[in-house]
């Protein structure tokens, strides 16, 4: 029996949910990139374009009142994705006190305890252990919630990785770690220095299931999270995806990302995310031009408004240096 | 008051907290099956089950992080590194995470979380077993350390820091389980950042905590017998440091030793050494001394660890050449 | 074809070597307990009694003019199958000036730089990393020499043997990263935080050879790591053996090892490496009652030569408290 | 004497070590390729070829170890840190084996390498990447720790620590990278424990090292213009600690302030602080004045950024605050 087309599948209410999440990710950092041209933005920032198919489509699978998000530095995405504001994710990118960190985490750490996103994290392969203890403390408490923890493949050659997947495994935590292969570490070629190829292979060493995923396909990613995340929240057991995505930008703002061929990027571009699902749903007769225009409209104003905001918001009081540092 | 070991009082205050909030949970390396490395925490899986009490790989670095993310969530883990030495695996989760999650994040992020174990020189363990780490963990703002020296302290501070928001680093002694002491029935809390004035003397203030508090208020009866009437402030909180208390003391004697069993370069100790100097100036008639940890990885030779310990004698010569007698 | 009885493939010659080997671990350590009961060793003294076929077959299959050794602090067999001088290691158990280590390293770090015994250290994967660079050197100096690394079950989880694997491998270092699986982590047995139960298999994960070796029987033991070194220095690539064993005593001196049953140290006792390799010989007729008294009296004389040497060797100088702390 | 900024002269000494001795080898996070995240090492890897000069995966306690171990097997690592702020995934290889490999092994196993890269803040990287952990290096004995503030003393000293037998820590500064100063075309070491008077003054002794350094310079010269002779002594090597040249200068000015980037607890700056106060007892008019960093995570937010931080301000008001003006 033919699989049927998982545009189809999902139906137009799902995929629209879906096509909303990618846009809204790429029309941000398009946003977040022109503010660091004009200096509005300062020091690391790792913009998502390109891989927006695999936080969009893997937390659009989740239910974040019981489910949560641990992400690396490359955090925006997520923390969009996630359900956290945008006016506050771009008034943090801008430093303002009115950023979700109150302007002093920036790009790197985004958080929203409410929302269930919990970081952003700076060092490479440090949020994964964090992630996994956000595991323990849902099968502590005896919930069904289940945690997604995004890293890169870079960080999969971090020891806190090789400890992580042992861990949850023993104590069978519901986390999925999801490496995001964009195949990049800054300058370095995953190939160069991982010594396999397919991460997926990676999990067989924790007892763990792995798969690799085409990741620049929201749908794909939504499939395949969902049908995971009903696995975990059954058995209550630790899963591992390898997305297969590619960032069209350099590595952070300052990267001019001249380690790659163009032939490489275009061959990425020309499945791209947005394009993909957008091509999807038109095909599957569930998006007309104008509703996309429509929608993507409806996006850019709220991006126009998430940078009035933070260009609105003040800056933090010099006080602000001297709080948060304990609770009270 | 019943008189128990320190290690009887570590044990009642993480038995005490658990019943009290099922949200405290113990884990670490030999915590649960075996009763602990050094047995402090006994009893404990037997009375919880598995599932507030258990034990872990050899994955310091891990289950640090684990903890973390655990006490963000809403737990309130106690970690056990079965010796400080072994926390260097996982600093960079305690550097990077549990002592900025809640200033990267503007105030969302608490990790009330307790990281103990022994730390310091024991006997017999050579260079890697041997290491006082106190300095490196009360250099980071974000963190609170507490290190207590008798069991009153230990029990009434472990119990306030694992009530405690925000992470606690906890550090014990292997040699200071056995020590013996006097703890009250009811139940109690010791306040985090206080300190106490453990013998009361007008001639030198001798500043210490921890383990070398013992050993320090003996030098003060060696300096009592000539006459000399030493004022020993145990700090039981490294981080809040109570200044007052110190500079009270000092302000009364003029004159002040540091103990402290770490290397002396920018040390607990030789930190401490530049408050007083500093903010008692017009008072001291003296330059503050620091009897330390010699300033060399730890020799197994027994002799030789001995001697690159702070002692008795040290603190009595240290203490004499403030007074310049 | 049948496969020749390694007991006749190695011949008498090289099978007394064998004995001597594990017969001398054997005995030290007896007098090691005997000095630990003595007082005269303090700390930390893990035994290797029941596990010596491990280091003495697999260091036996070495050339030490040019191969290393880099153990965990179990390390005495590690040391005397080095070649290190009875005599330096029990003086260093005792603390004493004409220790290997001038009484300042002790049990848990027995060093000869000479004889390429790279420690003995007391920190749980801490030696990976170290014997991965001393492979770095070999392959750097274009030498032929390989590396023996050993660690317990417990140091697998550590983050330390993942990242030195994959760096091993990605480099083609000669390294043999040997894990001593006797069971226990002290007092937790393997199978209660180890995800996967047969640790070859985690060398998949880095594209590495793994196999998993009968660590009782020390010809079997010599027989394997000799193929090993053989394809090791031809092609330069890091192998993983996981060595089945067993430890007699205690975790150390003060442990009482109540977490096992009196069977499962008899099942072990019954494949004790000593005897094995005794009845091996005897029955293909390489060994007399007689010899092998001969060699145990030997071996006995050495053990206590090294005790005399301790028991008179000096206490060090007070002074050499602050030497050695840096090269001048 | 040619003008070239603080990375050429790193670059240089790397290039003119490595071809002076071939057991001189690169390796760290894309130094190669990438020729160094902030281009240090910028041609090195088509100078050497990819056996000298290559990229590691980002696994810092893993090819942190593999350097130590290499270097106790006779190679000579130089490997970098891409910042400081990972080292923390290190710090058990530098603490329990590059520090006490010489010690425990009685002398046999030296360790001749050098870990080196940024330290310290920068601008707008928040709290887990604007760390200056010199402290906690310096804490250690059988380490050296060097952090020079020009490119003279930074070439001379990356080249002597090259040549040392002893693991040494390297601090350089992202924001240091660009400045620029005159360096010899000649060959010339700086020797490691050797602190270096920036400017002659008799009022105040200023000391600090490392980025601070040409801050606190203007700030000399921002006393000069209210008639305050501002003596700055830059240490250049914080382990082993040129004593003698600090209190040379406070024994003349008896004045003192220490700038450094550091926390303020059981730091470098208040290690320096206790000496002073205490070998210069006699010989001081005023306290000892700290000018640390805030003892504060970093904020991301550029203002509370640079309010964090010791600036040519706190380093005039601290040092009229010891002169009592
Ligand atoms: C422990 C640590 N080492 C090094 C760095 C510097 N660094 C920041 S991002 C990065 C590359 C990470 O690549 P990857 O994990 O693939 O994530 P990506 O940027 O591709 O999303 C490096 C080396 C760091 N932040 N933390
Ligand atoms: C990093 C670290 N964590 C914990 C310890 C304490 N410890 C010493 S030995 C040991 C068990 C190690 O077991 P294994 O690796 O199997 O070696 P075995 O003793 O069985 O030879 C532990 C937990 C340590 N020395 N280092
Ligand atoms: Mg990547
Ligand atoms: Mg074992």
């Amino acid at each position: 029996m033919a699989k049927m087309k998982l545009v189809e599948k999902y139906g137009k209410k799902k995929n629209m949910e879906l096509l909303r999440q990618v846009l809204l990710i790429r029309r941000f950092e398009e946003r977040a990139a022109q503010a660091y041209g004009l200096r509005k933005i300062g020091g690391f920032c790792h913009l998502y374009i390109g891989e927006e198919a695999v936080a969009g489509g893997a937390i659009t699978a989740l239910d974040m009142a019981r489910d949560y998000v641990v992400a690396a530095y490359r955090d925006h995405g997520h923390a969009l994705a996630a359900g956290m504001d945008p006016n506050g994710v771009m008034a943090e990118l801008y430093g303002k006190a009115g950023g979700c960190s109150k302007g002093k985490g920036g790009s790197m750490h985004m958080f929203d305890r409410e929302k269930h996103m919990f970081g952003g994290n700076g060092i490479v392969g440090g949020q994964i252990p964090v992630a996994t203890g956000v595991g323990l403390k849902i099968k502590y408490k005896e919930e069904d919630g289940v945690v997604l923890a995004f890293f890169g493949d870079g960080a999969i050659h971090q020891g806190s990785f090789h400890e992580s997947m042992n861990l949850a495994k023993i104590y069978n935590l519901p986390v999925v770690y999801i490496c995001e292969n964009n195949h990049y570490g800054m300058g370095t070629d995953f190939r160069r220095v991982s010594s396999v190829h397919d991460f997926s292979q990676m999990a067989d060493a924790y007892g763990i299931e792995g798969r690799q995923i085409n990741g620049m396909d929201p749908l794909v990613v939504y499939d395949e999270v969902s049908q995971v995340l009903e696995r975990v929240r059954k058995d209550s057991t630790p899963m591992f995806l390898e997305m297969l995505t590619y960032r069209y930008k350099g590595h952070s703002m300052s990267d001019p990302a001249k380690y790659r061929t163009k032939d490489e990027l275009q061959e990425y571009k020309d499945q791209d995310p947005v394009t993909i699902l957008q091509k999807q749903m038109t095909g599957a007769e569930q998006l007309s031009e104008k509703e996309f225009e429509k929608l993507d409209k409806e996006i850019r104003d709220i991006c126009d408004a998430a940078v009035q905001f933070a260009e609105e918001s003040p800056e933090p009081e010099l006080s602000a240096l001297y709080e948060d540092v304990l609770v009270e | 008051m019943a008189t128990i070991t320190m290690r009887e009082a570590l044990r009642q205050a993480m038995e005490e907290e658990m019943r009290r909030d099922e949200d405290v949970l113990l884990f670490g390396e030999e915590v649960a099956q075996y009763n602990g490395a050094y047995k402090v925490t006994q009893g404990l899986l037997d009375t919880f089950g598995e599932k507030r009490v258990f034990d872990t790989p050899i994955s310091e670095e891990g289950f640090t992080g684990m903890g973390i993310g655990a006490a963000m969530a809403g737990l309130r883990p106690i970690v056990e590194w079965m010796t400080f030495n072994f926390s260097l695996m996982a600093m960079d989760q305690v550097y990077n995470n549990a002592a900025k999650n809640l200033y990267m994040s503007g105030g969302q992020m608490k990790n009330p979380i307790v990281f103990r174990g022994p730390n310091g020189p024991a006997e017999y363990l050579a260079s890697q077993h041997s290491q006082a780490l106190q300095s490196i963990f009360a250099h980071v703002p974000g963190l609170k350390v507490v290190a207590a020296s008798t069991p009153y302290d230990a029990k009434g501070l472990l119990k306030s820091s694992i009530r405690d928001d925000n992470p606690v680093i906890f550090m014990e002694a292997e040699m200071m389980y056995s020590w013996k002491g006097e703890v009250p029935e009811d139940e109690y809390l010791v306040p985090i950042g206080k300190a106490d004035v453990k013998r009361a003397g007008s001639d030198v203030t001798l500043i210490c905590y921890s383990k070398p508090t013992r050993m320090v208020l003996q030098a003060a009866e060696e300096l009592a017998k000539e006459g000399i009437e030493a004022e020993v402030v145990d700090l039981r909180t490294i981080r809040p440091l109570d200044e007052q208390a110190i500079y009270d003391s000092v302000r009364k004697t003029n004159r002040c030793v540091v103990v402290d069993e770490s290397w002396p370069f920018a040390s607990v100790g030789s930190h401490i050494g530049w408050l007083v100097s500093r903010n008692c100036f017009d008072y001291l008639d003296a330059p503050v001394e620091l009897v330390s940890g010699e300033d060399v990885p730890m020799p197994y030779n027994h002799t030789l660890e001995l001697a690159a310990q702070p002692s008795v004698d040290k603190v009595v010569k240290a203490a004499k050449s403030v007074l310049y007698v």
